[in-house]
């Protein structure tokens, strides 16, 4: 076996070292009724090559999005990842190393965290920052834990604008949570503040999507003063990439900004795994799940890092943790940290505009109804398509395009929407592409 | 080292983009950002050497020897950084067509088929992203099913014993229920005679981690089983620890009803200075119908598709179907073994008796067994005699090159040092170690300054943790970052858990 | 420009101290009249994006061997390159340093070429090996150059069953080194000692190669007999992948073993760039060519490595050094030794044991006549398929399969023979598709 | 750290291979290896930490500063690693049919054509691996060239600056020819009046580097072609300096008739710890008919081919279309600037100018005048008046975390520091080195004594070279290994050239 070093001789000198005649017998305190008296049922053990060539056959059975023209995305983005991404995320000290809980071990690690959350924290406007939490589904859940604590009450508000599986994570997790969860539906493709902060009385959080699902951006900041005027936390969940063009979460009064950071750094690996990220304004930092880093200084006066305010986590708080979460996402996070690196503020700022500028010419030369015409939209926006969403797909795959989500899949009476995305990958031709098919 | 922020210049950028020569749409003055992120500005040859440094100055397995107890800090396989960086895994979308994803369909499901083996339980969801949540989903699957029984009112219990995993009674927290605790008895057991004083109709159900945190299989499993199931409770499977048993002993086999895995540990996912992860979950027929959507199902020979038709689902615990790339690598690893598997626990079980063997007469040992894959000893002694704490002996450890074991958990038992080999060590290694560790346990008593100095060879010294948590700096400030080298050493150490 | 990190003020600063107003001033001394002053008439400048996809276009334009069944060899083999080596040659520290100069900044690469020079010398039965030459046809010129010098003689004898592009590297040196080459044609695919003996004659080296281009075993320890009675070096010229099974050159007698590293841990590549190997025999070290790496100690007695008998290169030398080598190929040699090291002996054996059997395996199944039908063969062998060979292999590669290499292209007399190779990446399965497509 | 011999124990391997159940053939006994090469036995984690550990022991550019002059140690985009690990040329054979390889063809002729431009010459061969066997490529060609002119026995002489790299010469002479040396005037160009005593009808051309390794652009440079091309004779320009000239002065345009290109140097191969390199040419009209065969042709827009049919080629100085890997590399990364190479080349002067400015008055400067991309200063001050070498400023350079310059060369200059600093390091870079050196220079005074102990924080201190050269260990012998620390020091420092 290529990763175990112990030949014979060693397995016969620790045994005898150990006193025992046998492996069996190192098993002894296992009741002879547990223990299992078979092989494994199995396939047989496949040498390097053989499980590259089983897994390449695997892959070739999906059609990623280097195979297909793909205007997919709904909260998974085939945004350009760099390859200093790759460079970094293969280092093998970085890829191998586990929680940084032995600072003077991990110094490197520690301080890309840091660098991280710093990151995060500009942002989306906030002040502290964690080192990730597991994807922009459960960050949602992790927000409506802190909400509930800090306000004392027991409803979250989400708008129906609100990624769907968000949504759903937050509604699986509630009743653990002793929360119950209220939706406020769309008007035109974007939130009603006046039934938002309806809503929101008695509210522990409110959380809204800029820009939202159908790509549409909300009037955030009066959808955030709905929601501090009812006393509950306004959260956004919102998507790295627009943040070079659209305003700090913390420039219009949230609480808590949240996001899937998939866009920035991470490939879609079939939705995981990714980061998600959570920030907050400093109130809330003794109520953040997970880790964080914070500077210090070593014995002798030495800037250093360090996992710190951790009377918050399980591992000392146990039962009355601010979460029960441990391992994270951080080497998904680095990957953000390098591509917004970068990127830089110039970069994120172009990278938005070039998004913009490219869904708004794919939204003209589509020449096919908005769904939510009225509204500004950001890289994704709506149409309809006049047929089954399905249809349209079927056909447009057979030629090699994948045209866009099927909003159907979560919202009645869209049975011909399609959710188009478009990223800086994309062509104008590819766009022409497109609207070829969907012309056809 | 400089943060990344102090190496920035106005105007440097690593990236280039392709010239967009098309109208920018406006965006609504409100809704636009004027003042921008401070993101690094730095060209490539330095973002490079940034993170170049970054790596060098973190300890990884590839750097040397790791036994954080409870972490299963095993060689990572590159065959598996090959496989999952292929195109049709790394560039899918999770919303691509069932059509257009058959082969990471059928991915899962042999990898689903694979972990109900080995758990000895019918039903997996790959779901959830680490054992934390894998725990959570356990804790929602028992509220479900009681829910479905009428009993969620009455079932309000969860019992724990003294020697969990931190994330247990937080999970029990989150998930609404609250903690029993129970004892370990004399032998390093589930104390038998407490637990049944605490197990009732008020019991939803038991989390145990077996191999315990203290590295040793409870003995009377069965006997705690038949406690669980005659009073209708369900029995949870913290697999944390499964690396010690896999192909010897089934968690299903044992009584339990749902299990999680821990890929990053049993199976091989890098951990990535602290994830991801991967925490799917196994569970018996009964609990089949409450797992998170989308199942994944085969239909016929050759198709795979994604069932969402499951009217008592739970719902969803995370985004798609969980963290794919964990499953590619931990499916690729398990193929390398196949039933050989085995193999894999016996070998760390070996690795882990031959260090006890030769470091108990220098270290406690507060249950005088054979352990499992891992093994917990006391510096108590050390303390008593020569004032040198757990703490010590790690930071010592660190001037040998060896990243230290977990200390300080689990909590039963004083100035723990929680040591995990895993299978994948050399002997000789285990010898180096052990080495170190004897003369280390020689040098409390000779020279004890030389301890409570280490480590001696880092690129910083013991670090003030009690400054950082009151200072709480936690993000770069700019212009405003304060100089905490100027403010005054809390003078103290915090000898609480670290590791697991 | 991403590569560069001078800003505006930056510029200016540096132009102020420099004293000069402008970058163009620092061009002063270009006489006007070799300046030259339009633009560079190249294309656009592309972002890191499109470059990507770019050359994935192009890259999309060749058929490489994922997308093929392929059985050529000839030279440059499609065996199976473990991830390891990957992960190795990924590491920049090693993909971006220099020739070792500074012994004390380079103590890592300095031990690995060491480790290398020991693989190869184990490999080959030799006692001493330089650090790589460019590749298995320049390493060829080189032994003529060390073999002229030693010998005084003036004439060098290849067999013709010596890889034709070798032969021809020869021959392009020859006249500057003075030499004149004489080729010893084969009889039945193999050298016949004999003929050889007579050639060899006033020779100052025979270079021939085992397994030889047909893929059959030459009698190399008679070939070697015969040209060290002739008091002419006999050179091996050698597959690293054969060396588990077959003897190594030093046990019977050659002075140099060279060979192409590629089929040890180098990607196909379309050529390049792989490492030449070049091993001796300890009589010639101070005439080998290129750096060779020794052992030593430091000022407190450590182990240490070093770049030795440098009096033999170039920048002591100048123009009596034994070679003008400088940059050579280091990181492919480096995977070499991390393919070496991944294999160890058991596995190297296996390797050309599988090799053997499926090649074995094929020949039976093709059940076409053998061009060579006496001689063992190792992974290669030569077919007749019967019609033009290009025919064949037009008609095979249009069901995605390429049957082998064309040896028309070198030797006369071949219009309708196949050189057919099987790599261990090859199955049976594969070697039946072989069989039914050349069937057809 | 231990060999990786040394680490190796009989019976451990890294690999597994598809297990055959095919019968070997019999290999006939005295062809059959019996002795089984002692290659190195590890399982694959501790394979993964040797190399780990033999990368972190070694310096690149992406650990810092690398200001090595004449090899133009610059940046290596990582997209350049990405692309050439697509498929589709990493595993493209080189006999592929011509339709099969039509991607691959296109990418070699449209890096001709970029090479042609960026010379000034129409005709270019890809196939030397190396600047080095550019050279003896070039002499091939001159001597095919002069031979189809029933000119071969007479053209014998080969002129060469004092100035050159120890290539030029070493080139020459396995090309079958002589060389003339031609003398360096007080500008640090070539001296002409020398220059016309050694031209004449037996002379076969001149190799020259300009910018030369002095870092100064010859300013007779026109008067010098004049005088070889009067005298019938062709110009070989050695490109190892090209970095300083793209799109500003070329080859072409300076009446030189070939030029070899480093695209390991100005074009961003990676250096690999020694190579892989590329060394094109590109010639005038009249040379063409001599390259190497095959050349890359285009027929019609779309189609590429392989062209053997040239009767006066010289032949092949290398395997297939040559290092086709570095081609992918430099082609994109020329692609990355299009034609914005002159900043590429002006940043590279303006930087080395910069450096020098600052440097000038604590270090001799050989000839006072503006540099182009990179400059030589000498420690011969330091030498006579403290006893300092360059050696020692090298060492101690090391100190600082910076790579040294190339020493000991050019030979014209006695304690040659040779600083080539790049366009892509950043302004704070170059002036923390400058700062260094300049601390340096004081030291020399101050406490010299510093810097002959130097280097201090390396993993080995000055290694004994003599000692190496008389014991030529050149291999790991085993059992019969000898132990070097046992046997006495030479007690002697190779002041020889180290760098370019
Ligand atoms: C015993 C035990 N239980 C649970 C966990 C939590 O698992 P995870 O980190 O995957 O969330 C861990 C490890 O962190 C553990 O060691
Ligand atoms: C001036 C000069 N000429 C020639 C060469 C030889 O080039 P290469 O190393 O590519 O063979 C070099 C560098 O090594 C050099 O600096």
């Amino acid at each position: 076996m290529s990763f175990l070093s112990l030949t014979e001789r060693d397995r016969e000198e620790m045994l005898a070292t150990i006193g025992v005649d046998s492996i069996e017998e190192l098993f002894r305190d296992i009741p002879e009724g547990v223990r299992f008296d078979r092989e494994l049922d199995l396939e047989p053990a496949l040498s390097e090559q053989e499980i590259v060539a089983h897994l390449e056959e695997l892959a070739a059975k999906n059609v990623d999005t280097g195979r297909e023209l793909s205007f997919l995305g709904a909260g998974i983005y085939d945004h350009y990842v760099p390859a200093v991404v790759d460079t970094v995320l293969s280092r093998g000290e970085l890829l191998t190393a586990y929680t940084p809980y032995q600072p003077e071990m991990s110094q490197g690690v520690l301080q890309a965290i840091f660098e991280y959350q710093t990151a995060v924290c500009e942002l989306t406007g906030m002040d502290v920052s964690n080192a990730s939490g597991y994807d922009g589904t459960t960050v949602a859940a992790d927000a409506c834990y802190v909400a509930k604590h800090v306000t004392g009450r027991s409803r979250v508000v989400v708008a129906e604008t609100l990624n769907p599986q968000v949504r759903q994570v937050v509604k699986t997790y509630a009743p653990g949570f002793g929360l119950e969860v209220v939706e406020v539906p769309h008007r035109g493709g974007v939130t009603d503040p006046d039934e938002l902060a309806a809503a929101a009385r008695d509210a522990a959080c409110v959380i809204f999507q800029q820009p939202n699902f159908f790509g549409c951006l909300e009037p955030a900041p009066d959808l955030a003063a709905a929601a501090n005027d009812a006393g509950a936390l306004p959260v956004a969940h919102v998507d790295p990439v627009s943040l070079g063009v659209l305003e700090a979460p913390g420039a219009y009064g949230c609480a808590l900004a949240i996001g899937e950071g998939q866009a920035a750094g991470n490939y879609q690996s079939y939705g995981g795994p990714h980061y998600g990220f959570m920030a907050a304004r400093s109130d809330y930092v003794r109520r953040m799940p997970g880790r964080i880093v914070g500077e210090t200084t070593d014995v002798e006066g030495r800037r250093a890092y360090v996992l710190t305010l951790q009377t918050r986590e399980q591992h000392i708080r146990r039962e009355k943790a601010t979460s029960n979460i441990t391992t994270n996402q951080t080497l998904l996070a680095l990957a953000g940290l390098v591509h917004l690196s970068w990127l830089g503020p110039q970069g994120l700022k172009e990278q938005g505009e070039t998004c913009m500028a490219l869904a708004a010419y794919a939204k003209e030369r589509l020449d096919l109804p908005l769904a939510f015409p009225d509204q500004t939209t950001f890289k994704e926006f709506a149409i309809r398509v006049g047929r089954p969403a399905e249809d349209a797909i079927r056909a447009a795959r057979e030629q090699g395009v994948h045209p866009g989500y099927a909003l159907k899949r979560d919202y009645a009476g869209m049975e011909d929407a399609l959710l188009v995305c478009v990223t800086e990958k994309r062509t104008r031709s590819d766009i022409d592409r497109l609207a070829e098919m969907l012309a056809a | 080292m400089k943060l990344i922020y102090e190496r920035s210049q106005e105007g440097r950028r690593a990236s280039s983009l392709p010239p967009n020569d098309l109208p920018v749409p406006e965006i609504p003055e409100e809704l636009r950002r004027d003042r921008p992120p401070r993101l690094p500005e730095l060209a490539e040859p330095e973002l490079v050497r940034h993170f170049t440094k970054i790596s060098t100055r973190t300890f990884g397995i590839d750097t040397g020897f790791y036994p954080l107890g409870s972490c299963t800090m095993k060689h990572n396989p590159r065959v598996n950084e090959r496989v999952v960086n292929l195109p049709g895994f790394r560039d899918l979308h999770p919303l691509q067509e069932e059509e257009g994803s058959q082969g990471a369909l059928e991915l899962m499901w042999r990898l689903q088929e694979i972990l109900a083996e080995v758990a000895g339980l019918p039903a997996v969801s790959l779901q959830p992203a680490a054992g934390s949540q894998g725990e959570l989903t356990g804790l929602m699957l028992m509220r479900a099913y009681f829910a479905d029984r009428g009993e969620a009112e009455t079932r309000r219990k969860i019992v724990i014993p003294d020697t969990a995993h931190g994330t247990n009674p937080a999970s029990v927290t989150m998930g609404g229920y609250e903690v029993t605790p129970v004892k370990t008895d004399p032998r390093g057991n589930i104390d038998v005679e407490d637990l049944r004083t605490k197990v009732d109709e008020g019991t939803a159900g038991l989390m145990l981690t077996n191999p315990s945190t203290l590295g040793l299989f409870d003995e009377s499993i069965e006997q705690i089983t038949r406690i669980f199931h005659e009073a209708g409770a369900l029995m949870y499977y913290d697999g944390a620890n499964l690396n010690a048993v896999c192909g010897i002993s089934r968690p299903g086999d044992m009584g339990f009803d749902i299990v999680h895995f821990n890929l990053h540990k049993t199976f091989s996912q890098p951990h990535g200075g602290g994830g991801p992860g991967g925490g799917p979950i196994a569970v018996r027929e009964r609990l089949e119908p409450f797992l998170p959507v989308p199942a994944i199902v085969r239909d016929g020979e050759e198709a795979f598709r994604l069932d969402y038709d499951r009217p008592k689902t739970i719902g969803k615990v995370r985004g798609f179907c969980g963290p794919f790339g964990v499953f590619v690598r931990s499916y690729a690893y398990i193929r390398a073994y196949g039933p050989g598997l085995r193999e894999m626990s016996e070998v760390a079980v070996l690795n882990a008796n031959y260090m006890l063997a030769r470091l108990k007469d220098a270290y406690e040992l507060p249950f005088d067994r054979l352990c499992m894959h891992e093994f917990v000893l006391s510096a108590r002694g050390l303390k008593r005699e020569h004032g040198i704490t757990a703490l010590d002996v790690a930071k010592r450890l660190m001037d040998y090159d060896f990243h230290p074991p977990t200390i300080y958990f689990p909590l039963v038992v004083p100035e723990a040092l929680m040591i995990e080999p895993t299978e994948t060590e050399a002997k000789e290694t285990l010898d180096e170690f052990v080495d170190a560790m004897l003369e280390i346990a020689r040098d409390a008593a000779e020279r004890p300054e030389l301890l409570k100095e280490a480590p001696h060879n880092r690129p910083v010294g013991r670090v003030d943790e009690v400054k950082a948590a009151k200072r709480a700096v936690v993000r770069y400030l700019f212009e405003d970052h304060p100089d905490l080298s100027k403010e005054p050493a809390s003078g103290r150490e915090l000898e609480v858990q670290k590791g697991a």
